[in-house]
């Protein structure tokens, strides 16, 4: 990791970012097994580097579809996190108004076009932002998360294919994280690396360590301009890990204890910290701050979905439509 | 109002030009849409007249494009996807069912996405198991999609305008069989609301609902039974979701009988719906039981000497009328 | 006959076992089946017993895992495929519904594809609405599907392994909440039919008719019934396709007034389906109309505060029980 | 085309073959033209050398997926004529009893596992088969046949991802005819070569002339060969083209007269049957033996298929369901 030619401030936000996630997800996890959380929970702890990195390389007028192990990326585009913890409470101050919960969290303004519980799903839904813009005319590129399960999904192949036959404004950043619940990658195919299939579309591909925030910026802000430039899409593989099961509650047979170790020194928010306090001994006091600043937040954030009120009854029967509700409802 | 005479495929294209023209928002894609103008020709000369932008000839990857035209419509645009066959439909429920359908309700309103599905159906071109489907029931069954079914020119432009117009996404089903057929509409610009079910015959004798090509078996039906006294009212659904039960239900307390026609396999299909619900809201006003004229429960034949016996045919409502009036 | 008591998810796993062992053309694919064996747990220490050969985890491709169970199917194996969710089957709707579902037919009864698919489906998990779906009427709409729905460990068990002996694609749907129940199942090995409904409960005064989970809820509101006096004969009809229809028409002639359950939204679902074969069969045995208790026409939500409200609950078969009986 | 290592004998058996394929087909077309046959026909015409060099490749208890346009693929694994011409009429002495049609040909017994009406529909079949002699432990081969146009579907990407990671015993020819019906590949794609998609899946990836049988047999022969090796799959680009409309009745708006002139030049019986005239010049007699046998095969499967009676009411109802029949079509 190679951090010298970004100032401390710099290093501090993509710092803040990082443990944003990290104290958000842990905190899911924490009330996910005290019993304050519904359905599944994905966390994406270990993986943080990536969902920064990328949203670090966009505008806030640009796109990005996450995946069902989404707050990562839903954060670092900007997502509230208390909107986002009430809506993993099932509130209606979440996001969704608690419909959706934590795999649908989306905010357009913001330029999340949701989450996703369908693996591969989200790939034709960026492309198609992407083609938006194209006929719009207008220069937001769109960013589409994906796992490396997710890469052998046919709409993985469907959607680069036409993204990069059009030149449409996307970057396909790959999390690979080695794993597809308990299948690792390395089982099911017959190639080492996912970047490899941008060959099949003639569009770059980059392999890039996933865990290192700033290698992930660069490859990704090096895409988007291309992607803004109209010359197409790029497919960027973060090799990363996760650290945590593949839900809540996963026993995690399939990995060894020797792998997750190894992975857990390479975390990237440990990393980042020590390269930063390397480069910036001075720098301590600063990150305790912010780490207590964030912490709080997440805590408030708690708080506020903790307090905040369920849907009414009613609230079952409405947004299934949007003209004529009630009636296409009642028959 | 003055009136022309044209084809129900004429008037799909009509349907889609004008609201080309009117909304710089609404484009197409899909197979064979844009040099080929459509293998059934309706979008000739689109390609030309709108640039290829927005008339887009896509791969062979149903379940891509139809996402993409779903990313696209949570964007704002207004895309018309045409799926080339119903029956490809298998190959990409994905981004109508799971994401299309549901955006809404899982951002608790906050998405929409507002795109059209143009889709051929129907049998009776000895196109074989693979091309012959009915499969709209597939889809009623999907909270968050609208289903229309025009089996007129008029209804089918007044419709399709609409359809594009509305907020969510409705899966607009045409009939290969009806492409050919022609029909009066207005020369001027006019609209259909969506769920507005209109009675193409009165009677007093029965009901006979339908919708799409089934629509004519049952007007054909209506006309033989006129000649033996039996006076059928025919209503074309022409949505069925939403559905105009209010129509419906006036004409079933008007006949006490009803016979539902639909083109589709019989089991799990629309008209087991609609018999339902006759049957649970206007029970004590039938004389008789619901009677279904369906296909067969079978995938649909291609010999010429079996096709045709495996899906309604005029005789079948006549008889279906009639054991409904016993 | 000597029993034991064991749980759902362990009588499916006895059940692949057992037929494992007897056919070695029995293998088993899906998505973490192999080392994890099975997200539920169910095929845990198959890979070891069976070899990782017959135990194939597979990448997150179901379109394409299915249809090589197909191709694998018509070469004469009995692929066992598990589809993770009901949900995603939107994913690979086209090797069952064009493939394997129409291969008999379209070849003249040439080819066979004798593929089940496992697929757990159902609600209550608050997993939101593309994991909580019943799309059972999806696949009963084709024809050359059968499609099962055990409520118990005794059903699943005895016909998961006639599934897998059937000559025909199976979809095989189990349910998410019933995995952790438990019932006694014989010792020995037995076989339970396809298409022969189980009466669960006798009663006189109506008939409930249901699937899956839902025949406990039917159970339960049964027995709030009967201590207002209500005798209400519970149906769990086991297999939608086939259907035994002479369980239920004798239910119908006994007590003329029939209420369906139904985890699925109600639009175009199985009961509707039911609904008009008893109205169009058994019209003159009913005394009240048949009511239909199933999910709202909505994507299921996920707050806790509203996903209940969404899908059949105790009361509301109940209280159906009683509006029939008015 | 080389065919110099090839003796007249060989040479003339595959020139009967793609032959008997091109008066196949032009005579469907015929009837088709007469009013004799329903539904759609998809001709072959032009691409009767990808089949019979594949076809040609294969042991008899190998297996093939044949396409939409698949009558040539299904006479080249041997299928009768009789039956496949009777199948077009609808006929009960049809291979599928008239159920089935010109696209949904199957005989097990000669390893024809079926036509397809679903593009890309058949690749999984294919791997399928492939996997199913591997859980027997038998030596069979799989071959699937494909358009140019089905390798932009999921199922592509999908299949061909398992096959290679199972190093299934199944061999991938692409039929490339540079178009899908009116959309050519160059215009839906940004590669120039589908079998530079082999690298996506790290098998190998081979280009032939699609009207070169010898070179179609070559490449297959090889790739069956590492198949029953055990060492997986192969694909195989076979560049063609069809000298017809999509079907019957297709006004070919998409294409220049001057690509269908230059691509009838290089029609690949012409340049057989010119080389084997050029090499074995004696051998002229020989071939107009063989080309009246195949005619008069051909009338006759004609005149079997007029002749043939169609199916009963009855049929109408059988053969959905193997077991149980009767009461699963009839609620
Ligand atoms: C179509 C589909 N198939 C299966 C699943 C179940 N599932 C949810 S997440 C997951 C693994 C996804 O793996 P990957 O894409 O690598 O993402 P990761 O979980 O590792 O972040 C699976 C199989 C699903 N949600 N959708
Ligand atoms: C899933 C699906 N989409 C579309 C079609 C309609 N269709 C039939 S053949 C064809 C073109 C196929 O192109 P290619 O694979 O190149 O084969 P070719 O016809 O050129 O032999 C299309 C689009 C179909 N049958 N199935
Ligand atoms: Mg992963
Ligand atoms: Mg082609």
């Amino acid at each position: 990791m190679d951090v010298n030619k970004y100032n401390q401030e710099t290093i501090l936000k993509f710092y803040k970012e990082m443990f944003r996630i990290r104290t958000f997800d842990n905190m899911a996890a924490k009330l996910f097994s005290q019993g304050f959380l519904a359905g599944n929970i994905h966390t994406c702890v270990g993986q943080e580097a990536t969902a920064v990195g990328t949203c670090q390389a966009l505008k806030p007028g640009d796109f990005i579809t996450a995946t069902h192990r989404g707050h990562g990326q839903c954060l670092a585009k900007g997502g509230d996190p208390k909107l986002m913890m009430a809506e993993l409470f099932g509130k209606a101050s979440g996001y969704c108004g608690g419909k959706g919960g934590s795999m649908h969290i989306a905010d357009i303004g913001l330029g999340i076009l949701g989450a996703n519980g369908i693996v591969g799903a989200g790939i034709p839904l960026a492309a198609g932002s992407a083609l938006a813009s194209r006929i719009k005319g207008t220069d937001e590129v769109s960013v589409c998360f994906f796992g490396d399960g997710s890469s052998n999904q046919g709409t993985f192949h469907e959607s680069l294919n036409m993204a990069s036959a059009w030149k449409l404004p996307v970057v396909f950043v790959c999390e690979n994280n080695l794993y597809a619940v308990s299948v690792s990658f390395q089982r099911v195919s017959n190639v080492e690396y996912i970047a490899d299939r941008a060959v099949a579309y003639g569009i770059p591909g980059a392999i890039v360590d996933g865990n290192d925030v700033f290698a992930v910026y660069e490859a990704v802000e090096q895409a988007v301009e291309r992607a803004r430039a109209g010359e197409g899409p790029t497919l960027i593989e973060c090799r990363t890990y996760r650290q945590r099961g593949h839900y809540e509650g996963d026993p995690m047979v399939y990995r060894s204890k020797e792998e997750m170790a190894g992975w857990k020194m390479r975390c990237p928010i440990t990393l980042l910290r020590s390269e930063l306090l390397r480069i910036y001994p001075a720098c301590d006091v600063k990150l305790l701050h912010i780490e207590a600043e964030v912490s709080k937040e997440i805590e408030e954030a708690v708080d506020f979905a903790k307090n905040a009120p369920y849907p009414e009854k009613g609230d079952v029967l409405t947004d299934v439509y949007a003209m004529d509700n009630k009636r296409c409802v009642c028959r | 109002m003055p009136m022309k005479e044209i084809t129900y495929s004429q008037a799909i294209s009509e349907a889609l030009q004008e609201e080309m023209l009117r909304d710089k928002n609404v484009f197409l894609l899909g197979e064979d849409v844009g040099v080929m103008g459509n293998v059934f020709g309706i979008t000739r000369g689109f390609r030309e007249k709108f640039t290829p932008a927005r008339v887009i000839d896509t791969p062979i990857s149903e379940s891509g494009f139809t996402g993409m035209a779903v990313g696209a419509a949570l964007r704002g645009l207004r895309p018309v996807v045409e799926i080339m066959y119903i029956d490809f439909l298998t190959v990409c429920m994905d981004p109508i069912v799971n994401q299309a359908a549901k955006t809404r309700y899982m951002s608790g309103g906050k998405l929409k996405a507002p795109l059209v599905i143009r889709v051929p159906g129907g049998c009776g071109r000895r196109n074989a198991a693979q091309h012959s489907q009915s499969l709209e029931a597939l889809l009623t069954h999907i909270p968050g999609l609208k289903v229309v079914m025009p089996s007129t020119p008029y209804d089918a432009k007044g419709l399709l305008k609409t359809a594009i117009r509305d907020d969510d996404p409705v899966a607009f089903i045409e009939h290969k069989l009806l492409f050919a057929t022609k029909g009066l509409v207005p020369e001027e610009e006019y609209l259909i609301p969506l769920g507005k079910a209109e009675v193409k015959r009165q009677g007093r004798d029965v009901t006979v609902i339908a919708t799409s090509r089934q629509v004519l078996t049952a007007l054909e039906a209506a006309k033989i039974l006129a000649r033996e006294g039996i006076e059928a009212e025919v209503i074309d659904l022409r949505s069925l979701v939403p559905l105009d039960w209010d129509t419906v239900l006036q004409s079933v307390i008007k006949t006490n009988r009803v016979v539902i026609v639909q083109e589709a396999v019989k089991r799990s299909g629309f008209a087991a719906e609609l018999s339902a619900q006759i049957m649970e809201e206007a029970f004590d006003y039938l004389d008789a039981p619901v009677m279904r004229v369906a296909a067969l429960n079978v995938p649909l034949p291609f010999s010429p000497a079996l096709e045709d016996l495996a899906f309604p045919q005029t005789g079948d409502v006549v008889a279906a009328v009639k054991q409904a009036l016993r």
